[in-house]
């Protein structure tokens, strides 16, 4: 893992619960520097958090032993924004399912992480395929 | 994430949850609130005044407990006033169905309404 | 970059000064799941900004471009402690020097840091060389 | 961080230092209690106070303008009252040399009886 440039910090996590308060934390931090507000950070750190939540939830199969369950995190300054990458190594899935489990809502058995992800930043790319892995690439706007 | 009950009367009980609400923490809610269900309270008032984080898993856990309430009579009411946490309530489409309001006080009224209105229409019912 | 186990948290954060609040943050947040105290993790956060601190001041000269200059930060969680490693593949120095320059104190031109890691954590190892990188390894011991 | 600049009297000022104080933000202070010095205002208290993170960048500078101070013929107080900062101060071996002290008043007293003594000894080489 190697840094694209000298304003993205990245973090490897171990796909566990107990490290989602560490991928929260290091959103706050490299967002204070980005300039965000304070409200900015807080949208910003649940969508983070369910970005993660989901890796821990649905990517890893019984295949997959526990020291490769990782998160991979990476945290940019841009120029008044911020992008966040959340990676795995996972199962993968179809993203133009997505639509569909999203109309189940909160009432069927998911598509509110997602639903969140999109409301509380201002750009979501899902980048994912069954067997391949995931990367969820957000872009939170600066307000002020 | 703390958690504290408290027993308002037989059928109604509150949960203080300080803290962080997310995947790691989750479990700790859910076994409370299972808790008073188990005990044969079925009016919870969740207590979110002093929560600082919540996310889908949190909304899961509340969504789950609001629709077992209901289905042994009774119902689930949030106290929350933190902006952040509204925020989530409001885009996810639960603020409603969890009837969220600011204070413990004006959650225990909405449940004491609810179970009067529940009671009113049992009578209603028993008597026609 | 892969950790060693599934209790570790490694991060790669840009050489600079602005990153050091990105540093004490996931120490925190690490700290906490580790089981530390309030005070066992402030102590911490100072040792590991130290660390970085120094990687900031001491590990680049100018042949290395400011897109290599990166501070790595592995936090493990162990039984009753947390490891903290600070490493870079900077410029390196005489470890043994070290205790020569601590002479000097406040007054001369530094030595307070390693000081002050010293201190503040259990166990303090250094490794390093003139011309390949320095590792600081500490361990902090949850008191209670 | 956030710094606020009060001037006490002709000579004497306070830096009112709240947040954190690392190598990211220690160039602000530097500048903040240079501008005193500047000003002719040799008398100086750092109040922190309101500081939640302090390290050897900011023992740094505070050492460093104690003595710029002292060579002007003031001095540098520091009030301080948290815990985990007074274990930097004292472990540092910095507390005395800085006039470490609980309170913005405590440092005031502290500064205006170095320069009552320094005024007595002056007086005192002046009559002699
Ligand atoms: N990292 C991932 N790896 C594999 N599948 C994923 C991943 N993230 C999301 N998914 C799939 O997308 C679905 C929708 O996710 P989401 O909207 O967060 O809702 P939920 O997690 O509640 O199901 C998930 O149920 C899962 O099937
Ligand atoms: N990561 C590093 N790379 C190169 N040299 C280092 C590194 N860390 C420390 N040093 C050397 O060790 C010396 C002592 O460090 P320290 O005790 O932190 O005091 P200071 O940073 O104030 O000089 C430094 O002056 C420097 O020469």
């Amino acid at each position: 893992m190697s840094p694209k440039d000298a304003s993205t910090v990245e973090l490897v996590l171990p796909g566990k619960a107990e490290f989602l308060l560490v991928a929260r934390l290091a959103t706050s931090g490299v967002g204070l520097r980005a300039g965000l507000t304070v409200d900015d950070i807080d949208d910003l750190k649940v969508a983070v958090a369910e970005a993660c939540t989901n890796v821990i939830n649905h990517a890893f199969d019984d295949s997959i032993p526990e020291s490769e369950r990782r998160i991979l995190l990476s945290l940019s300054i841009g120029k008044n924004e911020m992008t966040v990458e959340v990676e795995d190594e996972g199962v993968g899935f179809d993203p133009n399912a997505l639509e569909r489990s999203q109309r189940d809502g909160l009432d069927g058995q998911g598509g509110l992480g997602f639903g969140l992800m999109r409301e509380l930043t201002d750009s979501l790319r899902v980048e994912s395929a069954p067997g391949s892995g995931t990367r969820v690439i957000m872009v939170k706007r600066a307000t002020r | 994430m703390k958690i504290r009950a408290e027993q308002l009367d037989e059928r109604m009980a509150v949960s203080h949850v300080a803290g962080e609400l997310d995947a790691y923490t989750a479990p700790d809610l859910r076994d409370a609130l299972e808790a008073h269900l188990q005990q044969g309270t079925a009016w919870i008032i969740a207590d979110l005044t002093s929560l600082t984080y919540l996310d889908s898993t949190g909304l899961g856990i509340l969504v789950g407990t609001a629709k077992k309430c209901r289905q042994a009579g009774g119902d689930l009411a949030v106290a929350c006033n933190r902006k952040n946490l509204l925020r989530i309530f409001q885009i996810s489409g639960t603020h409603e169905i969890l009837n969220v309001v600011e204070t413990v006080e004006a959650a225990r009224e909405r449940l004491e309404a609810l179970r009067a209105q529940r009671e009113e229409r049992t009578d209603g019912e028993a008597t026609s």
